[in-house]
């Protein structure tokens, strides 16, 4: 009846052995997550694109194709809101197949007991977001859940864009010699939510860098530089970006840990509750692969934008390791930047 | 175990009968229990470790620290010798 | 951050590699006790940068691995009991008891919160006083203090619905156990610097003497490290065994005396079975008569609880020193941090974890 | 800062006053829900697109595009589950302007403690929708949320389909004088859900009608007819659907009740449980308004469609009462068909 | 469905209201009391099909309309409380009380379920030991025996968790009330078949007699509620004052002596206030002293909830057939469906809310 | 009020002491309780409210009942008048 499963006996694959059932962690987008996808989804679906958008024709045109859902709490938080990162997240996503986005989706799931009022200022931040990154919301749908885990939102975007002729972005592109350029700070996006949430809450100068970066991309491809790869660095961050795109491409990444660029107030909260950098959201930060010769040229042009005046090279794609990505620290010695498990969780001992 | 990091009391008030502050570690500034160095006033460090400051950072010791560390080489240059 | 950042700067430590390199003419085999100084060795590489044959052996300094798992078993016993909201440190959600772990008794209703402090729980049990609220209160000397203040706050303000699971354990007699061990290797310590913040210097000379090992107070930043690892370097070569103190900017030789006294006025020292060694005696504490009913294994009926070990895991013999954790063979295979088979493989400080997660490269290398 | 919207002293648009918080009815597809609809959201996004999906121009091309959220408990029930319901509700509104259904998106929305053979079976179910209606899951996403209402899966997919030029179907073309066309039994799917949620279990023999229905429109455009609109009556059922068409296309609807195709079992369920068929739930069937001239030739060629045997004409579009559903009775009295206003509930009394 | 499909054949109705046609030569006024029977009456449009002048008034059959609005706010209050879980007919949950209703106690975080049946209550009670399970035991006559029974076998089977919100009230009370008004127009009564399914005809005889009104027991399809207005237009010309039993194949003029029995030995007689009438002496149940351990009343601690009905509302005359819904000023206006002031807008059955549905049409021609 | 429909009872079986029937309402299959109807049996109907059997229904009576009215139209046309 169904594609080859037997429910009947069902084993899950190895990897997801461990729990059979759901936890937090199978959402973190580190390696439970990515487990979901390649052990359960993929085989369910068939042949499917990966990465964060699809680039599929449509008669005469190719588009992009992607959703998120954000479930983000709180759904208020410095820098930004629920509705800002559902706009930009899908945004983004497009923005690094290389496309123009055009049209969003918005599907809102509401808790019963949810205000009005919040669900007001949340659709007003769609809207907003949708405006400054020229988007159109053109349809939606709304549904009601029972109270459970309190009132809150959860919010679907899905988003199409048009891919001009002769774009060609994707992890599989990634190639040794590489440079990995980063758009600007790390850590920025989860320091500012996690200093809102409950139970963890601290002051900070930090804010969310949500934004729309499809704008950087067109100026980056209008450098003409052959770009292989793009990716935002969002949950999980960096480490998972990069540790997905290293596998996918079959190539090594190698960090130079003193070129992050970690904000001081980014390294102080991750020293306080014991987290990597690495490992903490991005909202609004592109990590991109081009070839060596390339890179300044890219950079510069990235450097000329305001989603891109932090842009550095953090690293090179080699050919040792594939797979793997491996930080040299600052004293000189080296160590492997993992894929996150799961959920990220502060450390006090 | 046991992470512990330096932060600055900015402020010192009391909360059930327990002195609390406002501690600063940089970009960050989280409320933390005074009860344990009840000395300790504003302007001064604490070493912090789940919500509590277990100690006073010894400022000048961690001057004097540095120093030798930054001394050590020099030391060896002039001396050709490692100091105890 | 400041009198942080600073002990983390790349040309001092090169100074510092240096002056251990020069000092260094054997091998020798020093133990740091702590996590935390595993953790940042591994993190920033350190030990790639000694000489060779100075080796750190990673010691059982990490309370989440340390935990017994009975305690565990009992924590997720009460966790899943209807209406108790159980408040924890984050990393003890994914320890593993004998068949879960906290993570996946949330998911399956519990209510079960990551707290940043103890006192959150207490703030939690005033805001819910018809819902049973328990700290899962482990930790070494350094988080004893503060799991002591909030009980005795708790008993201080009236707040009947708080309880605390208490499995703290203490330092110094697990240095004597190990080096008690007939095949224990280990020539010198690196002391738990937080750990003397509270408790001073004073237990630490008559282990020095009695096992002829040098130990020095060390701190948690990469300098502090070299230099806990230089100080100890210097006097293995010279034939001493004196105590020293490394971390002097947060550590004084009598502790912090207002946290030994609420210590002293809460808790009562105990034997403790510690997760991959077995009993080590009068090596915790539990709370004090006084205090008994603020706890949670006394207010919840968790005396059946028991539990054993899995046979195949040696964390036992990675905490005293005896293994390395690669050459377990259970290692990156049945164990890993998704699915750890033993105590040190499950903290992010724990000596097979820390190997797992920066060492990967160097040993599918091998 | 956001839309001329003054949260500082929010007011609720006049008809949502009456609830300061959501509530289960604002997700019933009725009353509540256009509301939501038509004071919260369309003012905040700015111009937008109405009815279940968008048609809008890409390159050179038109496409359909659509969202829809799934929360429906149990997640699996007679005839289907949530998995089946998430493609060929999707494929379903699409095909409802016209378009061939090409891609879909399926993000999930995971609550920790489901059981991950549960995920696996609706993601299987997805899969094999998909494969059947000839559409490709090209991206995805997943989240997890806190355990709360108990385990769970919320499912969200968005649909791009093409759109042949010429064709123009919507809301604002019903004219009078338009035969009102179903293709089939009414309210089935409801009823089969509802004998297996919880407090209101019953044995029916009704199973889940939820079908992919784009082959069905195919032929119907096949015809060449000039088939004005098209809508599947999903939530709030055959009411809620002709209510909006009325609206939207300033016309009036009158029902024939004897030729409502309302299967017994159907009608007995209703009985039972005082509902009324019209507002219960469909996943299989559609509306059609089409030039009665056309009627025959329309019906025709839906009856041989395996999704339209059961096809007949049910009512007409009228000058009159624009606005508003009515329906003669078998009696020969009428009676007002209005818009459900949220909840379907059960009548005891 | 069997034995019910048959009596909405169109045919045979056609054959009933020309009987009724040829029957009637005045203009009469009689109340169905029922408010399945005026929902029935709207969905068919059969008063539409009736001779003009025979006006059908809608009286007070609704329970869910007539609970006390001072009922609703103790169960909105029970429904609040934490850990209870509130068990309730559909139809109630939309019921407003002074404030909000139990939809918007349950957005609240309320555990509030719907249930098809009072003994679906007693079965969630027995799965949940641990927490207070209310059902809210509203009603007629018929359905008195079914949250009788309820509570007889939560005393008889042990489950001290359940409890029982009570507000039955009686028909033939509110007949004789309606009656006593000074304003009454009312000239016959359809009395409600179900109820008589129950209590059998025997309270009628003597409210026919005293009032001289014509009685006929009626069922619910349209063949039956056309049967039960041409018995009455019958006797009403021929200036008779029988009861008459149009519903034989569901009434037994001893009605169910087993319910009864149930009834007599769960409930006693008391005061009820009808919601848009008034305190009707003597027109409602309550428990009887053996199960008032089972009152939700008792067990929660409402005795303090007090209310005051909307004074822009006008239910009480719509109720007692002095005023047509659409009369009212506020009707469609401040009061709708959605927003219900009133009792007979809240449920779909109440007389405001079927004018407002099934009528609409015809109001805005007007 | 007091919505009821005729079922007709599949089988009978007790729970908790009490007659519980399988009732067939056509399309639908519900389990109903037979406390106030203790002497139905399998096969015969009865009026269900909120999950009880309120009363027996007479089919004999609601066969006649229909037949009457089939006869109306038919004495009417015969003799023109309306009977009682
Ligand atoms: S690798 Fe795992 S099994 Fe082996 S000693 Fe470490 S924790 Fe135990
Ligand atoms: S229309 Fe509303 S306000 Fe007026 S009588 Fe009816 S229920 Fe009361
Ligand atoms: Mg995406
Ligand atoms: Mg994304
Ligand atoms: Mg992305
Ligand atoms: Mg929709
Ligand atoms: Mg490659
Ligand atoms: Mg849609
Ligand atoms: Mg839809
Ligand atoms: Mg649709
Ligand atoms: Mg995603
Ligand atoms: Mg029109």
């Amino acid at each position: 009846m169904t594609a080859g499963l037997d429910f009947e006996n069902w084993t899950c694959p190895v990897p997801l052995r461990d729990t059979p059932t759901v936890v937090m962690g199978h959402g973190g987008g580190g390696a439970m997550s990515a487990e979901l996808v390649e052990h359960l989804f993929l085989p369910a679906y068939g042949p499917a694109v990966q990465g964060d958008s699809a680039v599929v024709p449509v008669g005469a045109e190719r588009i992009a194709f992607s959703t998120d859902s954000y479930v983000v709490k709180p759904m208020f938080f410095p820098g930004g809101s629920i509705g800002d990162l559902a706009v930009n997240g899908t945004v983004n996503d497009l923005a690094m197949s290389g496309a123009t986005p055009l049209y969003l989706s918005v599907a809102f799931i509401l808790q019963e007991g949810t205000p009005l009022a919040e669900i007001g200022r949340i659709a007003a931040a769609v809207g907003a977001a949708a405006r400054a990154a020229g988007v159109r919301v053109v349809t939606g749908d709304t549904k009601v859940v029972d109270n459970g885990s309190g009132d809150g939102v959860y919010l679907n975007t899905a988003g199409v864009g048009l891919v001009a002729a002769g774009v060609d972005i994707g992890a599989h592109r990634a190639a040794a010699g590489d440079a990995v350029l980063i758009s600007g700070d790390i850590g920025v996006h989860g320091v500012a939510v996690m200093s809102v949430r409950e139970g963890l809450e601290f002051d900070t100068t930090v804010v969310s860098d949500s934004a729309p970066l499809h704008g950087l991309v067109a100026a980056m491809l209008g450098t003409g530089a052959d770009i292989h790869t793009l990716r935002d660095p969002t949950r999980g961050g960096v480490a998972a970006s990069l540790n997905e795109i290293a596998r996918a491409g079959a190539v090594g990444v190698e960090l130079a840990e003193p070129a992050l660029p970690i904000p001081a107030a980014v390294a102080d909260a991750c020293s306080l509750l014991g987290l990597d950098p690495l490992q903490v959201a991005n909202e609004g930060k592109l990590l991109a692969f081009v070839p060596s010769a390339e890179a300044d040229t890219v950079l510069a042009a990235m450097r000329a934008h305001p989603h891109g005046a932090g842009a550095r090279q953090i690293g090179t794609c080699v050919a040792e390791h594939p797979g793997m990505v491996v930080a040299r620290t600052a004293l000189g010695g080296t160590r492997v930047v993992n894929m996150p498990i799961g959920e990220q969780l502060p450390r006090i001992c | 175990m046991c992470l512990a990091v330096p932060g600055r009391i900015l402020s010192i008030a009391e909360a059930d009968g327990v002195p609390m502050a406002d501690v600063d570690f940089g970009g960050v500034r989280k409320s933390v229990c005074l009860q344990y160095v009840p000395d300790a006033s504003v302007g001064e460090y604490v070493v912090v470790h789940v919500g509590f400051a277990i100690q006073l950072l010894d400022e000048r010791s961690a001057q004097e620290t540095l120093a030798n560390f930054e001394k050590m080489g020099l030391i060896e240059e002039e001396f050709g010798e490692v100091p105890r | 951050m400041k009198y942080l950042d600073e002990f983390g700067n790349p040309e001092l430590a090169h100074k510092l590699v240096d002056e251990i390199h020069a000092a260094t003419t054997r091998p020798w085999a020093m133990m740091e006790v702590c996590g935390g100084q595993t953790h940042s060795i591994i993190r920033h590489g350190i030990d790639q940068l000694l000489p060779d044959g100075v080796e750190m052996i990673h010691g059982p300094g990490c309370p989440v691995c340390v935990t017994p798992l009975e305690i565990i078993d009992k924590a997720l016993a009460i966790a899943a009991q209807p209406g108790v909201i159980f408040c924890s440190f984050g990393d003890m959600l994914r320890v593993p008891g004998s068949s879960q772990d906290l993570f996946a008794v949330k998911s399956a209703g519990a209510d079960v919160r990551v707290v940043y402090s103890p006192l959150d729980a207490l703030t939690i049990a005033r805001d819910n006083p018809s819902r049973p609220v328990v700290f899962f209160g482990i930790g070494f000397e350094t988080t004893a203090p503060a799991n002591a203040m909030t009980v005795y706050q708790a008993r201080r303000l009236g707040v009947p619905n708080f309880s605390l699971l208490v499995s703290h354990v203490l330092v110094p007699p697990a240095v004597a156990a190990i080096m008690e061990s007939p095949r224990c290797r280990v020539q010198a310590f690196l002391a738990a610097g937080h750990v003397c913040s509270v408790m001073g210097t004073g237990e630490y000379p008559p282990l020095a003497a009695k096992y002829r090992v040098p130990i020095v107070v060390t701190g948690f930043e990469p300098l502090d490290i070299l230099e806990g690892i230089r100080q100890t370097i210097v006097q293995l070569e010279a034939g001493e065994h004196e105590v020293r103190n490394a971390y002097p900017r947060a550590v004084r030789a009598e502790g912090n005396p207002a946290a030994m006294a609420m210590l002293d006025d809460v808790f009562e020292v105990t034997d403790r079975t510690w997760r991959g060694i077995g009993m080590i005696p009068r090596s915790g504490w539990r709370l004090a008569a006084k205090y008994r009913e603020f706890d949670a294994e006394e207010r919840f009926d968790v005396a059946g609880v028991r539990a054993a070990e899995s046979p195949l895991c040696r964390s036992g013999e990675v905490l005293q020193g005896l293994l390395k954790p690669h050459q377990c063979e259970a290692f990156g295979k049945q164990c890993t941090p998704r699915s750890p088979l033993g105590a040190t493989m499950v903290s992010s400080e724990g000596a097979c974890a820390a190997y797992y997660a920066y060492r990967r490269l160097e040993l599918v290398q091998l």
